[in-house]
């Protein structure tokens, strides 16, 4: 198997200067960070897709049709008058139906994120627990062989504090 | 394929209708006479040992716990000794807009064929919602589980449950009387006619001030009585359309009771 | 490591990135002795106020509490409602904070949260306390059953089941994901049991840039959904009161006066544990006085707000002039003992909170303390009247009685208390209760050019 | 973690096969009656029709469990050998009702009255089982809400899903 190579950096915008140029030449990168820099990395990168709403928006349409169903339904599989009122009452059916919206809403977009982020993971992963303190992280991975050399002085020249050869490190799990 | 369609739409668009059912199988109604209502509680005992109502004690009492599902309520008017005192017997008004069936998260009351609110006691978890919604605080609740003393347990009516602790009960216009009427009416195949049903309150009452029958049998005593000038409801003006008619009691002096 | 630029840093002092993770891993490791005395005591409290009276009560039946035929509901839905009015400043505040990127937020709403879980799970106990069987609890889920029956959606109660199901899911949820980056940075710190624990939780978290990007696009919806949830929530738990025919309850203005008033008292109940959090866990540098000048601002705001809504409600009630309507003012305001309480209310929550006007009470802690303890003993009461003054004043004076708790519910109160008390402690030991990552943000992120684009 | 669900999981088969084993072999479904009274022999070998011993089936709420003179009625004649009878007989002697465990049990807020059944042509069977291959009686059915909502549903009865047609 191929080794990685991951850089250790001080500064953000060191990483992502390395960041662009390696992307730029072609290679798998990825970018560990203490912090969210979401937004830099975007400058940086160029922007990236959001495809949680779309699964949101699902949820959302799924939960309000749930509830109505459940309200609806249950109420006329089972039919039991009561208070004056119609077996199907347009405002309690409504206020059930925000609910479960929410709800199912909620729990889709949990589930979208689980899924995107590929968590939860407990396999063995390249990591550094140094990068949860206060180290920014660039790991090149993937296609490596025969060119560490050349990625290796890409980072060193942004200023990476530290670069290693990795096939697992650290991570426990 | 267009009549079963239809069917469907009827269906549905039945599940609109206030209320739900097209026509009931008879709407209970019980006229009190308040002329005639001399405030002797006999109602309130015969109820006590029709539906199995504990008796709590002078220390439950003064908590405001007792059970009486029927009360006189006593209203006194005047200074001693130009007094008049008012009687009024209220109990479970069965609404056919009734805000505790709607509260009910469970279902443990809801309305029936008959125009009764009725309360299923097996199914109540004891939210309370439907006894702080009723505007006529006719709702008892089981505080304890309540025990007859030795003998006594041997006069429990076997139709009707004894309630376990933690369930909200309440008048039923002695539904077990109405239920039994309708099977005997049944056996012999014939409607039930009016007076077959008559409540604890009602057949205990010695001046016959309540009567009890289907209001939407026209020639039902009930139904002739309902037509009284002097017929009104109790806090009608909250739109709860009690089922419980009162006759205004008529004072010497001219005066009406109540209202 | 160098000092960073410092944009909208609230904290007081340059502090690096590293200092936080010790900071918070410290709060969670090295453990004092009082902290032992304080959870001891308050879980023995919880026990003794609670868990036994609430035994003794389920074994003997609803009877011992002071509940009677007019007031059914008493200090159980006081509480119920009081406790679900603390949940409503957390994550709502936390959420709407996020989603307008005010920077103060950052070392306050993990704890703010937690409060909102907690105290929604106190108050979801106050249901089962109060309801007459509460082993068939069950029977108000919707499940498929034999039974065959559902249940009554049309009930307010019902309401509540889905409204508070929701939402402590989702604070939970909100809580929860918010907090993976730094219980990823916990299992790096520590050893033993607590590494496996916190490598459980943190799922296998390791920073990379796709994990971020899709936490805080899910954290965005969180948020946006935290919002009006939280607004249904608390207007859903007036509902319970404002749907029936009980003068005094049913009044259209209650769903604006509960959500102010809960957001109010949480936003309260914040200030207060704060105040005890930073001295207890030595972390004034995180929580400084610029929070509580901010809160502070906000609880002008609401104490205001709820005073207006508060005068409106009464208002609504003389206009009616129905002899029902006049009969339960009268009695609120009016009649001791209540008279009291309407008063000490007015006096807590419409003038002391006043004293926020100038920043040199916003910015004392003791004035802070002061004022939102008496906001809190305001806000509990304002429940309590609402409930003990217009059931006992139904339409018919026959039935009339006034209501007097018991011991067994004055001490289920106190027990609650320390109940919350209990599991925010744990909280603190057992959860980075100041979020790393975005203290970090607060601090700024490390450019060796500067000027990042922040 | 895989140790964690492997338990779980192991767990979960347990108590399932445990629950079936105590519905199987535990439970009072088929409780062990005081004279080994067989319904095979009587109401299947001779087709002796329900109601000759359960007279109350058709009149009353409850079906009736039939009175030692009734048993006595065949059997001062019929096999009078057999130690069974002799306990029946000495029952009679005694001046005591036989001790018949209860199979059928309906819960005190149910009212369930036989008459209304059995006059609108409910089959024993629908309720009871095929009693007449029943060596020791045995309960076949649920007596659960659901169960009787789904036979009401089936046949249409008027008022049949309404609460206090069956609770009191």
């Amino acid at each position: 198997m191929d080794k990685a190579v991951l850089g250790l950096f001080t500064y953000a915008d060191e990483l992502l200067d390395a960041a662009k140029k390696l992307e730029g030449s072609g290679y798998d990168i990825t970018i560990f960070s203490p912090i969210p820099l979401g937004h830099e990395i975007e400058h940086k990168l160029g922007p990236r897709k959001n495809h949680i709403k779309y699964f949101t928006f699902i949820g959302s349409v799924a939960g309000l049709f749930f509830g109505l169903l459940l309200t609806l339904g249950t109420a006329a599989m089972y039919v039991i008058p009561r208070g004056g009122r119609p077996i199907w009452s347009i405002t309690p059916t409504l206020l059930m139906s925000y609910e479960t919206t929410i709800l199912i809403g909620v729990m889709f977009t949990l589930m979208s994120f689980l899924f995107f982020s590929k968590l939860p993971s407990f396999s063995k992963k390249i990591y550094d627990p140094r990068i949860n303190v206060d180290y920014f992280g660039l790991l090149i991975d993937g296609n490596l062989r025969g060119r560490y050399d050349e990625v290796e002085r890409i980072l060193r020249d942004h200023g990476a504090n530290e670069i290693k050869r990795v096939e697992e490190t650290e991570y426990n799990s | 394929m267009s009549g079963l369609l239809e069917r469907i739409a009827g269906k549905l668009r039945s599940y609109r209708e206030p209320g739900y059912y097209t026509k009931l199988d008879h709407k209970w109604t019980m006229v009190i006479d308040l002329d005639k209502c001399n405030g002797c509680e006999a109602c309130v005992v015969a109820c006590y040992a029709e539906n199995n109502l504990p008796v709590v004690g002078r220390e439950e009492c003064e908590k405001s716990r007792a059970f009486s599902w029927l009360r006189i309520e006593r209203y006194v008017e005047g200074e001693y000794p130009d007094v008049k005192v008012k009687f009024i017997p209220v109990m479970c008004q069965h609404c056919m807009k009734a805000p505790c069936e709607t509260g009910c998260p469970v279902y443990a009351t809801y309305h029936n064929q008959d125009g009764l609110n009725v309360q299923v006691y097996n199914r109540c978890v004891g939210t309370f919602t439907c006894a702080t919604y009723c505007t006529y605080d006719v709702r008892r609740f089981n505080w304890f589980t309540y025990k007859w003393p030795k003998p006594l347990e041997a006069q429990l009516n076997p139709d009707v449950s004894v309630r376990e602790m933690g369930v909200m009960e309440k008048c039923t216009f002695c539904i077990q009387r109405i239920r039994s009427a309708k099977d005997t009416a049944k056996d012999e195949s014939r409607p039930v006619k009016d007076g077959d049903i008559k409540p604890a309150c009602s057949q205990s009452c010695p001046t016959g001030a309540i009567y009890f029958g289907d209001i939407q049998d026209p020639e039902s005593v009930v139904a002739k009585l309902a037509k009284s000038p002097r017929r009104y409801r109790l806090l009608e003006e909250l739109n709860a359309d009690p089922s419980v008619i009162y006759l205004k009691r008529v004072m010497g002096d001219g005066t009406s009771s109540h209202e | 490591m160098a000092p960073h630029h410092m944009s909208d840093n609230q904290t007081g002092d340059v502090i690096s990135y590293k200092e936080v993770n010790d900071d918070v891993v410290r709060t969670m490791t090295e453990t004092g002795k009082w902290y032992y005395i304080a959870l001891a005591g308050a879980f023995s409290g919880f026990l003794a106020f609670w868990i036994l009276p609430w035994a003794y009560q389920i074994y003997k039946g609803q009877g011992v509490s002071g509940l009677n035929t007019p007031d059914f509901w008493g200090i159980y839905l006081t509480n119920f409602v009081f406790w679900i009015g603390i949940s409503h400043s957390g994550t709502l505040l936390s959420a709407i904070l996020f989603i307008t990127k005010t920077p103060w937020r950052r070392s306050i709403y993990r704890s703010a949260e937690a409060m909102t879980f907690f105290s929604v799970a106190t108050a979801a106990v106050f249901i089962f306390v109060h309801m007459g069987r509460p082993w068939n609890f069950y029977w108000t889920m919707p499940y498929p059953n034999q039974r065959q029956l559902w249940l009554n959606f049309q009930s307010p109660l019902m309401f509540d089941v889905f409204a508070i199901s929701t939402y402590a899911t989702s604070s939970m949820i909100f809580l929860y994901f918010g907090s993976i980056p730094d219980l990823a940075a916990v299992r790096d710190r520590v050893t033993g049991w607590r590494k496996q624990v916190y490598s459980a939780l943190a799922l296998g978290w390791r920073g990379t840039d796709s994990e971020w990007h899709w936490l805080f696009k899910a954290y965005t919806f969180f948020a946006v959904f935290i919002i009006p949830l939280a607004v249904s929530v608390h207007s859903i738990v007036s509902w319970d009161f404002a749907l029936s025919k009980v003068p005094g309850l049913a009044k259209t203005i209650f769903a604006p006066y509960f959500v102010v008033g809960a957001i109010y008292s949480g936003s309260a109940g914040i200030v207060t544990l704060m105040i005890i959090f930073r001295k207890a866990m030595k972390i004034e540098k995180y929580i400084t006085l610029n929070h509580f000048d901010k809160l502070g601002m906000l609880l002008l705001v609401m104490s205001l707000l709820w005073s207006y809504i508060n005068v409106i409600e009464v208002f609504t009630g003389w206009y009616a002039n129905t002899s029902a309507e006049n009969e339960t003012l009268v009695y609120r305001m009016f009649t001791t003992p209540y008279a009291y309480m309407f008063w000490l209310m007015i006096v807590t929550n419409t003038l002391l909170p006043l004293l926020f006007i100038f920043k040199k009470c916003r910015t004392s802690i003791l004035a802070c303390l002061v004022v939102s303890l008496g906001i809190n003993v305001g806000m509990w009461l304002e429940r309590y009247l609402i409930l003990t003054t217009s059931l006992p004043r139904k339409f018919l004076p026959y039935m009339w009685h006034d209501y007097i708790p018991s011991w067994v519910e004055i001490s289920m109160t106190l027990g609650s208390f320390c109940f919350f008390a209990m599991l925010f402690l744990l909280f603190v030991k057992l959860w980075p209760s100041v979020s790393i990552y975005e203290v970090k943000e607060d601090i700024g992120i490390p450019m060796r050019k500067g000027g990042g684009h922040h | 973690m895989k140790k964690l669900i492997l338990y779980a999981v192991v767990g979960g088969i347990a108590f399932v096969i445990g629950y079936f084993v105590n519905d199987q072999f535990f439970s009072d479904r088929a409780p062990v009656q005081p004279i080994n009274f067989s319904h095979k022999i009587h109401a299947g070998d001779n087709q002796i029709p329900c109601q000759y011993c359960h007279i109350y089936a058709e009149r009353s709420r409850v079906s009736g469990v039939p009175n030692v003179k009734r048993c006595m009625g065949c059997h001062q004649i019929i096999k009078t050998d057999s130690p069974e009878i002799q306990k029946v007989a000495s029952y009679w002697d005694k001046k005591e009702p036989i001790p018949w465990v209860k199979v059928y049990n309906l819960p005190d807020h149910v009212y369930f009255p036989h008459k209304r059944h059995v006059r609108a042509g409910v089959d024993c069977k629908n309720c009871h089982g095929d009693v007449a291959s029943m060596a020791r009686i045995e309960k076949v059915s649920s007596l659960q809400m659901g169960w009787c909502l789904s036979c009401h549903t089936k046949r249409e009865v008027k008022n049949g899903h309404d609460c206090w047609t069956c609770h009191k």
